[in-house]
C-alpha cells in the first residue's frame, strides 16, 4: 500500500462524509418535500375525519339537498341527498388509501417474491412462473371481480386484494428482469463462491439492490389501486354506500350541469393525492439515482456525451497569441475542461494542457485514469457533454481555429478534416443499422449514395475485411469485435481526414487482433499521410506506433518528448514511475512453488 | 506431488435456446493440475474458455463432462449446498473490481459475509475484518465505507481481502489486474505474491496478458478454442514456445521498448508472410 | 417466421382454453341463479327446470364446458341467456366500437408521446421540467371531468361532433371518426404521460451510449442522430409499453363507453357478467385474451423488426 | 332525467322509463317537411321479442312492432286496435272481439281470430304475464273475425291489459320459433330494421305503410338507442341525437326556448317502499301491519318529494291523483312522526328494531341514503345490496327482499293501478287477506259508473293495512326537439302515439 492511495481515500471520501441516505435526500427536493407533506396532510385528513367534520358521511339531511359551498355546517355543500361533501371526501380519502394499500401492498408482495424466484432460481421455475403472470395478464380482472362479489359482498377491500393480483404481473416483471440483470453481477457469484445461502443471497444481495425501482413502482401501484377502485365505485360496483371518490364522482355526474363543484371537489382531492403519490415516487427516484451517481460516472467518465448539442469551445482571453506554426496541425495551448458540480464549484478536470501535433505524426497521449487524457481528446473533437466548460488559448486544426465555432461549423469539420475511433468496438455502431448503412450515412454529405456505397466497399475491403459486401450488409452483432473496429476505421478514414484521435483503439482487443490493427493503423496512417492523437495507457502500444509522446496526470501534462527518449530517460519523476511498472518481458517468476510443504502439511490432516 | 486440483478431461457445453439445438463445446477436453502453494496461469484469447473452466472450478458454469478433484474430493457436479463447506477453501477474485462488490454493503459487511456464513460469531468477524484490511495495506477505516468512495485498485484489495477471509487453500483470479492501471497492477500482483509466500496458498490465474504471466505464475496453461494447446513452466512456455498459437501469441503482444518492438513486427510480419 | 407466428398464436389458444376453463368455473361456482334471472315472474320449480334443461344448465359442468368447446370449434359460441342475441354478432358488433376507440387513442398516444418524449429527451432543462409537469398534469386529471369538458364544448357547443353513439366506418368515415374522436381523446389521456416519460427515459439512455459520439464524430447531423438512430433504438422498451398500454387502455373503454353511451365491448363484457350471462362471458373472455394474444404477437414481430438482435429467422 | 319519471310495472313488464306514452295523435298526414327520423332512448334493452316473453322496460319496442288487440290511447282509454270493437257480457265474464280484416303480418300472412288466441294463449302461459292474466280461463275463436275471452273472475283491467304488452299479437308461423326473440313478425305500425340493429344497443323502426293506423305514426324512421347513463341522454339531447327526454326541473332552462319545447307530464308513477313481505317468510317483523305502519310515518314524504325529487308530490295511495279512486283525506293518514313511528315498532315487539336487506338499483339509488336513514331512526338497521336493474325483478319474485323501493307506473285507470300493486312485482309473495280478496272481486266486477268507488275501496283498505309505503307521485318537466309534438300520456313508456311532428310555423 502506499501512502497515495491512502491519501486518495481521505480525498476521495471527504465530501462522502455526511454521506445523506436516500429519504434525507428526497426530503431535500423540494418536490418531494411537499409531496410528502400533501400526503400525510391528505392521509391524516381522513385517518381523523371525524375530528374534521360536523356530519357523519353517510347523515342526509333534506333541508341542505344540493346545498352550495359555504352553506354553515357544510363547507364544500351537500350532495343530491343532503350529504356533506366534505365529510364523504374525508372517509373517501380512507377508502383511497386503504385501496391503495391493499392493491400496492399485494402486487408488491406477489410480484416481489415471484419476481425474486424468477430471476434467480433457474429457467424452469422462471418459465412457469412467467408463463402464470402472462396468464394473469391476458385474465379479465372486471370479470373475475364481479364474478366473485356473491363471495366477496362487494366489499372493496376484497375487490382490491383481487386488482392486487391483477396489478401484480408489473412488479413481477420489474424485479423479474432486475433480479436476471443483478444475478449475473459478480458481486452475486462472489457471494455464491463466498458460501452464502441462496435465502441470504436474495435477501441481501438481490432485494438489496433492487429495492429503490420497487419502492418507486409502488407509488404506481397505489396510483394505480386508487383509480380502480374509483372507477368501479363509478360503475357501481360494490357497495354504492360507502363514500368514495368514485361514488361521489358518479352521485355528482349525473347532475353536471346544475352543480358541477360537486364533480370538481372529489376530482380535487383524488387528483392531489393521485398527483402526491406519482411526485413522491419521481422524486425517490431522482434521489436514488443521484444516489448511484457516483459509481456511475466513475465507470462511464468517458462515455457520458449525452447528449446531441455540441459544447463550443469559448476562448481564455480575447487576442490570445496565435502560436500555431503553419507546420502544425493540431495545436492545442492552454486548454481546460471543468464540470461544474452540484454545489456549484467548477472541477477541472483537463488543466492548461497544450499540445501539438505535426502532419503525419503519431503522438501518443499517456496517462493513468483520471489523467484527463480522454476529455482532452474529445473536447479537440467536440464530443464533450453541454455540461462540460472548455476553454482554450489555441485550438487550431490545419489552420483552422475552432475556438468559437458553433456546433454546425464543428459538425463540418468532423466530417472532414477529423475524425475519431473508438475503444470498444461493439458499442460504437448502431445495434439497429446495417454496417453499410451507418457507413454510408457520414458520406452522404458530399457524394451520392451509389458513390458512398462504393467507396465504403473499397474502404472494407482495404481494412482487410475478406468479404466486404457480406458485412456492408451486416448488423452490427452479426460481426467479431475485431472485424467491428476495423469497420470503424474505415469509418473513420472513410473521409479522408487530416487529423485521426483514435481512443484506446485496441484496448478492448486480443492480443493476436490488436497486432493487426496497429498493422493496419500505421499502413493507414503511411498511406493518408494523417496526423494522428493516439490516446491510450499500454506503453506497448505507444512503443509500436507512435513518434512522440504526451504524459498526462490529473488533467495537467508532465512531460512531452520523442518516444524513446520517454522510454529511455523519462525526465519527469511521474513518468519514470510510469515506466518503472512496465512489467518487464525479462523478469520470469523463478521461484519454486512451495509445494513441498504443502505436501507435508496435506499428508499430516 | 499430490494435487491440490485436478481438472480431467473437462467438457463443457452452454444449453442451447431451443429443445435439441445445441451450441459449440467451450471446453473440449481439458486437464490439468494445481499443487499446493503454485500459481498456474491460464493464458488465452477471449472465447478460449479460460474464463468459463475457472466458472466451472468455482461451481459457477456446470461441467457436460469430465471430472473436477479438489482436495481429493470430486467437486465436479456439486449443488449449491453441498458446496456451501467448500467455500471455506475454494475462493475467487473477478476481474472488474466495479461489479464484483455489491455497490450497497459496507466493506465491513462485504468482508464479514463469507465470515459470518460459516457461522463465525460477528465480534469475531470483526477482528478478521480488520485483520483482512491490513493484510491487503487498506486503512481500518474502509471498513465503514462504501465501495463506490475506492479506487479501482483499492476496491482490487478489498476483493482480494473477502477472498483471504476464509484463509482458503485456492484462489481462482479471473483477470484481477487486467481493469487496473498500470501502476496499480503491479503493486496488486506484488500483493499477490506476498500473499501466496506467506500463506501457502495456491492461484488459477486467468489471463491474457501475458507480462502478467510471466510476473506471477509457476507454471502456464494457454488455452486456445477450448483446448489446451501447451503446459510449462513459465520461463519454458514464454521463452521456447511449442505450440504455434503460444508463438503468434508472444509475438502479437507489443513491447514497451520502441526498437524492441520494431523488431518483433518484423519478425512476425515474416511469419505471417511466410505463411500466406 | 411462419412458424413462428403459427407456434405463438399456438400457446395463445391454450391460454384461451385455460382462461376461459377459469372463467367458466368460477362462474358456476359463483352460482348465479340464470334461469331465476331470465325466467322473473314468479317461475315455478318446474319452468325453472325446463329452462335449466333447454340452457344445458342441467348438465354436469365439465360437459358443460365441453359442449361450449366443440361448439367454438365449430365457429358458434352459443346465444345470450337474456338477448338472445348469438354471443358471435354480439361481439362482431360491439369490438368494432371499442377496437376503433382504443386503436384510435393509441394512435394519438403514440404520436403525442413521441413528440413529448423526444422533445424532453433533447431539450433538457427548464423545458423537460415543463413537459414533466404537462404529463403529471394529464395523468392524474380526471378522464370524467375531461369528458364532460369535451362533450360540452365540442358536442354542445359548437355541435361538431355527437356526444353519444357510433357510426360505423363503413357507414360514414366522417361520422366514425367524428363519433369516436372524443371518447379516444379522453383514452389517451394517462397513456401519454407514462408513454412520453417512457420514451424520454429510454431515449435519454439511448443519447449517453458510445454509437451516438461516433456518429457525430462522423459528422452526422443532430436530427438524424436523435431522430433515425436513437429514437429507433429506444423504441424497444417502448414498444413492450405499448402493449400493456393496448391491455390498459382496453380494459379502461368501459368507462368511456359509458360516458358516451357507446354500444361498446366493455359494456357488453359488463352487463353479461352483472347477469351472469355466460355464453357471453365466455365468447368476451375468449376474444379479449386472443386478442392480448394477436397485440402481444405484433408488437414482439414490430420489436424484432425494431431490432435486428432478436429479429426471428 | 332523473328518475322522476315513474316506472311502469302494473304489467309486470316493468322498466326504467325516459318514454311516456299516450293516444290522440294527430291524424294528419305528415306533411312534407316532416322530419323523417325520430330519435328516443330506453334505459335498458329488452331481453327478446318473442310474444309473452316480453321484458325488459319500455314496451314501446314491442307495441310498435307487434299490433295489439286493443290500443291505449294518451288518455289512457282503451281504443280499437286489432279488435275493431268489443263487447261484454252482461255478468263481465265474456268479451267478444270483433278483428278487423285486411291486415297482414309482416311474413304477409293475415292477421285474423286464429292468430289473436294463439299469442293470448301464448302470453298467459309465459311466466312474465301469467299471473296478470289468470283471471282468464279461455279463448276461442270461433270464425276468422271472431275472438272470444272467457274469465273466471270479472277483470276490470282487462281492456287495459289488452292494449298494452299483453295484448301483442304475433304471426302463429314464427310465435315461438327462436328467430322471434330477435325477429319479431308482428303487423304493427312498423317493423324492427334488423340491417340497422345491434341488439342491446340501438333498435331501428321502420315505418309500416300497411298499418291501419298508419297515419298516427308520422315518423319513417324511429331510432331507439339503448342509453344509461342519464348524463349522457342529457348531452344526446343537447345535440339533438334524441328527440326527446325527461329532465329535472332545474335543468329546463338549459333548453333553449328556439330548439326544444319543454312541458310537465301527468303524474307518471308511485314510488313506495313495497312491504313486500307481509306474510313475514323472510322479514318477520313486516307480518305485523304496526311495523308497516311505522314504517310508514318514518317517512318524510313531503320533505323528500320536494327536496329530493323536485316536481313530485308526497303520496300515500297507491293510484294516481288523477283517478277516482283517489282520496286526498287518505294523504293524512300517516304524518311524519318518529316518535309515534318508534312507539308502534315497541308495541309490535320491535322496540330494538331489526335489520333488512334491500336492493339498491339506479331507480333507488337517490332513494337508498334517505330511506335507510329515516327507517333507522326507528330502529330498523338496512343494508343494501348492488343489484343490476335488469336483475331486480327476478330477484324480487325469487324472493330474495323483504321491502325495496321502486315505482310503479300509472296505467291511467284504477283498476290496473290496484290489480297492479296487488299481484306481480309488487306482490312476489301473493299475500292477500279475505277481505281484499272480497274488495278487489267486487271492485272488478262492478258496473262502470260504480267502479270509482268500489276501487275507492280497496285504495282505502290498502293505505289503512300499511300494504305499502307509498312516498311520492311523480310528475316532472320533459323536453323535446321542436320539431316534434309530444303530448303527454297518462300511461307512460307504452307506445309512440304521443310523438308528432310539430306545426311549423
Amino acid at each position: 500500500m502506499t501512502t497515495t492511495e491512502i491519501d486518495n481515500i481521505a480525498a476521495v471520501s471527504a465530501p462522502e462524509k455526511k454521506r445523506s441516505g436516500v429519504i434525507r435526500r428526497l426530503l431535500k427536493k423540494p418536490l418531494g418535500l411537499i409531496s410528502l407533506i400533501v400526503l400525510i396532510v391528505i392521509v391524516l385528513l381522513g385517518v381523523f375525519a371525524q375530528f374534521f367534520s360536523a356530519h357523519d358521511a353517510t347523515f342526509t339531511s333534506l333541508q341542505v339537498v344540493n346545498a352550495p359551498p359555504g352553506t354553515p355546517g357544510y363547507i364544500l355543500g351537500a350532495d343530491q341527498n343532503g350529504r356533506d361533501i366534505w365529510a364523504r371526501i374525508l372517509v373517501s380519502i380512507n377508502v383511497s388509501v386503504i385501496s391503495g394499500l391493499i392493491g400496492a401492498g399485494v402486487a408488491t408482495l406477489v410480484g416481489t417474491l415471484f419476481g425474486l424466484l424468477a430471476g434467480y432460481v433457474g429457467k424452469k421455475t422462471d418459465a412457469i412462473t412467467s408463463w402464470t403472470f402472462n396468464l394473469l395478464m391476458t385474465f379479465p380482472a372486471l370479470v373475475l371481480v364481479l364474478v366473485l362479489s356473491p363471495v366477496t359482498g362487494g366489499a372493496y377491500q376484497a375487490t382490491m386484494f383481487i386488482f392486487g393480483l391483477f396489478l401484480a404481473p408489473s412488479t413481477y416483471r420489474l424485479v423479474r428482469n432486475l433480479v436476471v440483470g443483478v444475478k449475473n453481477e459478480l458481486y452475486v457469484d462472489a457471494a455464491r463462491v463466498s458460501g452464502l445461502s441462496n435465502r441470504r443471497i436474495l435477501s441481501r444481495h438481490v432485494l438489496y439492490v433492487v429495492r429503490g425501482p420497487i419502492i418507486i413502482s409502488v407509488s404506481f401501484l397505489a396510483t394505480a389501486a386508487i383509480g380502480i377502485q374509483s372507477g368501479l365505485a363509478f360503475l357501481g360496483v360494490g357497495s354504492t354506500l360507502t363514500p368514495s371518490f368514485g361514488s361521489m364522482t358518479s352521485d355528482a355526474f349525473i347532475n353536471v350541469y346544475s352543480y358541477p363543484l360537486q364533480l370538481v371537489w372529489p376530482s380535487v382531492v383524488q387528483a392531489l393525492l393521485t398527483s402526491a403519490l406519482i411526485l413522491l415516487g419521481n422524486a425517490y427516484r431522482d434521489a436514488l439515482t443521484d444516489a448511484e451517481r457516483p459509481t456511475r460516472a466513475e465507470r462511464r467518465a468517458a462515455a457520458s456525451a449525452a447528449a446531441t448539442r455540441t459544447r463550443m469551445v469559448r476562448a481564455r482571453t480575447a487576442g490570445a497569441p496565435d502560436v500555431s506554426s503553419a507546420r502544425s496541425l493540431l495545436t492545442v495551448r492552454n486548454l481546460s475542461v471543468g464540470y461544474a458540480q452540484t454545489d456549484g464549484v467548477l472541477k477541472s478536470v483537463v488543466d492548461g494542457v497544450s499540445l501539438d501535433v505535426a502532419p503525419g505524426e503519431i503522438v501518443g497521449l499517456v496517462g493513468e485514469s483520471g489523467s484527463g487524457k480522454t476529455q482532452t481528446a474529445f473536447s479537440i473533437l467536440g464530443l464533450l457533454p453541454p455540461e462540460a466548460q472548455v476553454e482554450a488559448d489555441v485550438l487550431t486544426i490545419a489552420g483552422d481555429s475552432l475556438v468559437a465555432k458553433d456546433s454546425r461549423e464543428l459538425r463540418k469539420m468532423r466530417g472532414s478534416v477529423i475524425a475519431y475511433i473508438p475503444q470498444e468496438p461493439m458499442s460504437n455502431l448502431d445495434p439497429s443499422f446495417t454496417i453499410g448503412s451507418q457507413l454510408v450515412e457520414g458520406l452522404m454529405a458530399g457524394m451520392s449514395r451509389k458513390e458512398a456505397k462504393a467507396t465504403i466497399l473499397q474502404l472494407l475491403a482495404r481494412v482487410g475485411i475478406a468479404d466486404p459486401e457480406r458485412t456492408f450488409a451486416s448488423y452490427p452483432h452479426q460481426i467479431s469485435g475485431g472485424m467491428a473496429q476495423r469497420v470503424l476505421i474505415a469509418g473513420a478514414v472513410a473521409s479522408r481526414p487530416k487529423l485521426l484521435i483514435a481512443d484506446e483503439p485496441t484496448t478492448a482487443l486480443d492480443v493476436t487482433i490488436q497486432a493487426e490493427i496497429l498493422d493496419l493503423l500505421r499502413d493507414l496512417q503511411g498511406e493518408l499521410g494523417m496526423g494522428v492523437l493516439l490516446v491510450t495507457h499500454n506503453f506497448g502500444v505507444v512503443a509500436d506506433l507512435c513518434d512522440r509522446v504526451v504524459v498526462m496526470r490529473n488533467g495537467q501534462v508532465v512531460e512531452t518528448g520523442k518516444v524513446r527518449a520517454i522510454f529511455h530517460e523519462p525526465a519527469h519523476e511521474y513518468t519514470q514511475q510510469l515506466i518503472a511498472s512496465i512489467l518487464d518481458e525479462n523478469t520470469v517468476r523463478t521461484d519454486p512453488a512451495p509445494h513441498s510443504d504443502m505436501r507435508e502439511l496435506e499428508e499430516t490432516k | 506431488m499430490t494435487a491440490l486440483l485436478t481438472i480431467d478431461d473437462l467438457r463443457l457445453r452452454y444449453p442451447g435456446r431451443g429443445f435439441r439445438s445445441a451450441s459449440p463445446e467451450v471446453l473440449r477436453g481439458i486437464s490439468l493440475e494445481i499443487a499446493p502453494g503454485e500459481t498456474l496461469g491460464l493464458v488465452g484469447e477471449s472465447g478460449s474458455g479460460k474464463t468459463t473452466l475457472g466458472r466451472a472450478v468455482l461451481g459457477l458454469a456446470n461441467p457436460t463432462g469430465g471430472s473436477i478433484t479438489f482436495q481429493g474430493e470430486d467437486i465436479t457436479r456439486l449443488s449449491q449446498k453441498q458446496r456451501r463447506p467448500l467455500a471455506k477453501r475454494l475462493q475467487v477474485i473477478f476481474q472488474d473490481p466495479y461489479t464484483s462488490l455489491n455497490p450497497v454493503l459496507q466493506i465491513s459487511e462485504i468482508l464479514s459475509e463469507p465470515i459470518v456464513a460459516q457461522g463465525v460469531s460477528a465480534a469475531d468477524s470483526r477482528k478478521t475484518v480488520s485483520r483482512l484490511l491490513d493484510q491487503v495495506g487498506l486503512p481500518s477505516n474502509a471498513a465503514q465505507r462504501y465501495p463506490r468512495e475506492f479506487s479501482g485498485g483499492q476496491r482490487q484489495r478489498v476483493a482480494i481481502a473477502r477472498a483471504l477471509a476464509l484463509e482458503p487453500r485456492l484462489i481462482v483470479c479471473d483477470e484481477p489486474v487486467s481493469a487496473l492501471d498500470l501502476s496499480t497492477q503491479a503493486r496488486v500482483l506484488d500483493l499477490l505474491v506476498d500473499i501466496q509466500r506467506n500463506t501457502g496458498v495456491s492461484y488459477l490465474f486467468i489471463t491474457h496478458d501475458l507480462s502478467v504471466v510471466r510476473h506471477i505464475s509457476h507454471r502456464v496453461a494457454v488455452m486456445y478454442k477450448g483446448e489446451l494447446v501447451e503446459t510449462g513452466p513459465v520461463a519454458e512456455v514464454t521463452t521456447t514456445p511449442q505450440h504455434e498459437y503460444t508463438r503468434s501469441l508472444l509475438l502479437s503482444a507489443p513491447t514497451a521498448d520502441p526498437d524492441l518492438q520494431r523488431e518483433r513486427r518484423a519478425l512476425r510480419r515474416r511469419l505471417r508472410e511466410a505463411a500466406a | 417466421m411462419i412458424v413462428y407466428i403459427l407456434r405463438r398464436l399456438g400457446a395463445g389458444l391454450v391460454l384461451v382454453f385455460i382462461v376461459t376453463a377459469i372463467t367458466f368455473f368460477l362462474t358456476h361456482a359463483a352460482n348465479i341463479p340464470v334461469a331465476n334471472n331470465i325466467l322473473g315472474a314468479g317461475a315455478t320449480q318446474d319452468q325453472v327446470a325446463a329452462l335449466n334443461a333447454k340452457l344445458g344448465l342441467d348438465q354436469p359442468i365439465i360437459e358443460q364446458y365441453i359442449n361450449w368447446l366443440v361448439g367454438v370449434l365449430h365457429g358458434d359460441l352459443g346465444i345470450s341467456y337474456f338477448t338472445s342475441e348469438p354471443v358471435a354478432s354480439g361481439i362482431a358488433a360491439r369490438l368494432p366500437v371499442t377496437l376503433s376507440v382504443v386503436v384510435v387513442s393509441l394512435i394519438f398516444t403514440l404520436v403525442l408521446s413521441v413528440i413529448l418524449g423526444v422533445a424532453a429527451a433533447s431539450k433538457r432543462g427548464p423545458l423537460d421540467v415543463v413537459l414533466q409537469g404537462i404529463a403529471t398534469l394529464s395523468f392524474i386529471f380526471p378522464a370524467i371531468l375531461l369528458g364532460i369538458i369535451l362533450v360540452y364544448v365540442f358536442a354542445i357547443t359548437l355541435q361538431i361532433v355527437p356526444a353519444v353513439g357510433y357510426t360505423s366506418l363503413a357507414e360514414s368515415p366522417s361520422g366514425w371518426f367524428a363519433s369516436i374522436i372524443l371518447p379516444a381523446i379522453v383514452l389517451s389521456i394517462a397513456g401519454i404521460a407514462s408513454l412520453a416519460a417512457q420514451i424520454r427515459g429510454s431515449l435519454i439512455d439511448e443519447l449517453g451510449r458510445d454509437y451516438v459520439r461516433t456518429l457525430r464524430s462522423r459528422g452526422i447531423s443532430d436530427m438524424s442522430i436523435l431522430l433515425k438512430h436513437a429514437l429507433r433504438n429506444a423504441s424497444g422498451p417502448a414498444f413492450t409499453t405499448f402493449s400493456l398500454l393496448f391491455i390498459s387502455l382496453f380494459g379502461s373503454a368501459l368507462f368511456i363507453e359509458k360516458i358516451f353511451a357507446l354500444p361498446g365491448f366493455g359494456t357488453y363484457a359488463y352487463q353479461a357478467t352483472i347477469q351472469g350471462d355466460l355464453p357471453v362471458m365466455l365468447g368476451v373472455t375468449l376474444f379479449s385474451v386472443l386478442l392480448v394474444v394477436i397485440v402481444n404477437l405484433i408488437v414482439d414481430l414490430v420489436s424484432g423488426w425494431l431490432n435486428p438482435k432478436v429479429r426471428v429467422s | 332525467m332523473k328518475y322522476t319519471h315513474g316506472l311502469r310495472a302494473a304489467a309486470a313488464a316493468a322498466g326504467a322509463v325516459l318514454l311516456l306514452a299516450g293516444c290522440s295523435a294527430p291524424s294528419s298526414s305528415p306533411s312534407s317537411a316532416a322530419p323523417q327520423t325520430l330519435n328516443l332512448s330506453i334505459q335498458a334493452p329488452p331481453t327478446n321479442f318473442t310474444v309473452g316473453d316480453w321484458s325488459g322496460g319500455d314496451s314501446t319496442l314491442f307495441t310498435s312492432v307487434y299490433d295489439s288487440i286493443l290500443k291505449t290511447n294518451v288518455k289512457g282509454e282503451a281504443t280499437p286496435g286489432i279488435a275493431e270493437s268489443w263487447s261484454y257480457s252482461p255478468d263481465k265474464l265474456v268479451l267478444t272481439l270483433k278483428i278487423r280484416t285486411g291486415q297482414k303480418f309482416s311474413d304477409g300472412e293475415p292477421v285474423d281470430a286464429a292468430a289473436v288466441v294463439a299469442s293470448l294463449k301464448q302470453t298467459m302461459k309465459e311466466p312474465s304475464y301469467s299471473a296478470q292474466l289468470a283471471t282468464i280461463s279461455d279463448v276461442t275463436a270461433p270464425d276468422a273475425t271472431t275472438a272470444v275471452i272467457t274469465l273466471k273472475t270479472p277483470d276490470a283491467s282487462l281492456l287495459s291489459k289488452l292494449g298494452g304488452v299483453q295484448g301483442g299479437v304475433g304471426a302463429p308461423k314464427v310465435l315461438t320459433a327462436k328467430s322471434s326473440s330477435l325477429d319479431p313478425v308482428g303487423s304493427g305500425p312498423y317493423t324492427l330494421d334488423k340491417s340497422a340493429t345491434t341488439a342491446g344497443s340501438v333498435y331501428t323502426l321502420k315505418r309500416n305503410p300497411g298499418n291501419w293506423d298508419a297515419s298516427s305514426y308520422p315518423f319513417e324512421t324511429v331510432k331507439i338507442r339503448v342509453i344509461q347513463d342519464p348524463t349522457a341522454s342529457q348531452n344526446a339531447l343537447k345535440t339533438g341525437q334524441l328527440d326527446f327526454g325527461g329532465v329535472n326541473p332545474d335543468q329546463v332552462s338549459q333548453f333553449p326556448k328556439s330548439q326544444f319545447t319543454t312541458g310537465t307530464s301527468l303524474p307518471q308513477a308511485v314510488g313506495a317502499i313495497w312491504l313486500a313481505d307481509r306474510d313475514g317468510k323472510i322479514v318477520p317483523a313486516l307480518k305485523d301491519v304496526r311495523v308497516r305502519q311505522a314504517i310508514n310515518m318514518a317517512v318524510d314524504r313531503s320533505s323528500i318529494a320536494t327536496k329530493l325529487v323536485a316536481g313530485a308530490h308526497g303520496t300515500e295511495q297507491l293510484v294516481s291523483p288523477t283517478g277516482a279512486a283517489y282520496s286526498a283525506d287518505l294523504d293524512k293518514t300517516y304524518p311524519f312522526d318518529v316518535d309515534g313511528a318508534k312507539k308502534l315498532m315497541a308495541e309490535a315487539g320491535y322496540a330494538d328494531g331489526f335489520s333488512v336487506k334491500m336492493p339498491s338499483t339506479v331507480v333507488s339509488q337517490a332513494y337508498d341514503a334517505t330511506i335507510a336513514q329515516e327507517l333507522g331512526a326507528i330502529g330498523i338497521k338496512v343494508t343494501y345490496d348492488t343489484v343490476p336493474f335488469q336483475d331486480f325483478f327476478a330477484k324480487v319474485y325469487g324472493g330474495t327482499y323483504g321491502l325495496y323501493f321502486m315505482y310503479n307506473g300509472f296505467s291511467g285507470d284504477d283498476a290496473s293501478d290496484l290489480n297492479g300493486s296487488t299481484s306481480g312485482a309488487f306482490n312476489p309473495y301473493g299475500t292477500t287477506t279475505p277481505e281484499l280478496t272480497e274488495l278487489l272481486a267486487k271492485a272488478n266486477a262492478a258496473p262502470a259508473d260504480k267502479q270509482g268507488a268500489a276501487f275507492g275501496a280497496v285504495n282505502k283498505y290498502l293505505v289503512d293495512q300499511a300494504w305499502a309505503a307509498p312516498i311520492l307521485s311523480s310528475t316532472g318537466p320533459w323536453v323535446t326537439t321542436s320539431r316534434i309534438k309530444y303530448t303527454p300520456p297518462v300511461t307512460p313508456s307504452l307506445n309512440l302515439l304521443p310523438f308528432g311532428v310539430a306545426a311549423s310555423n
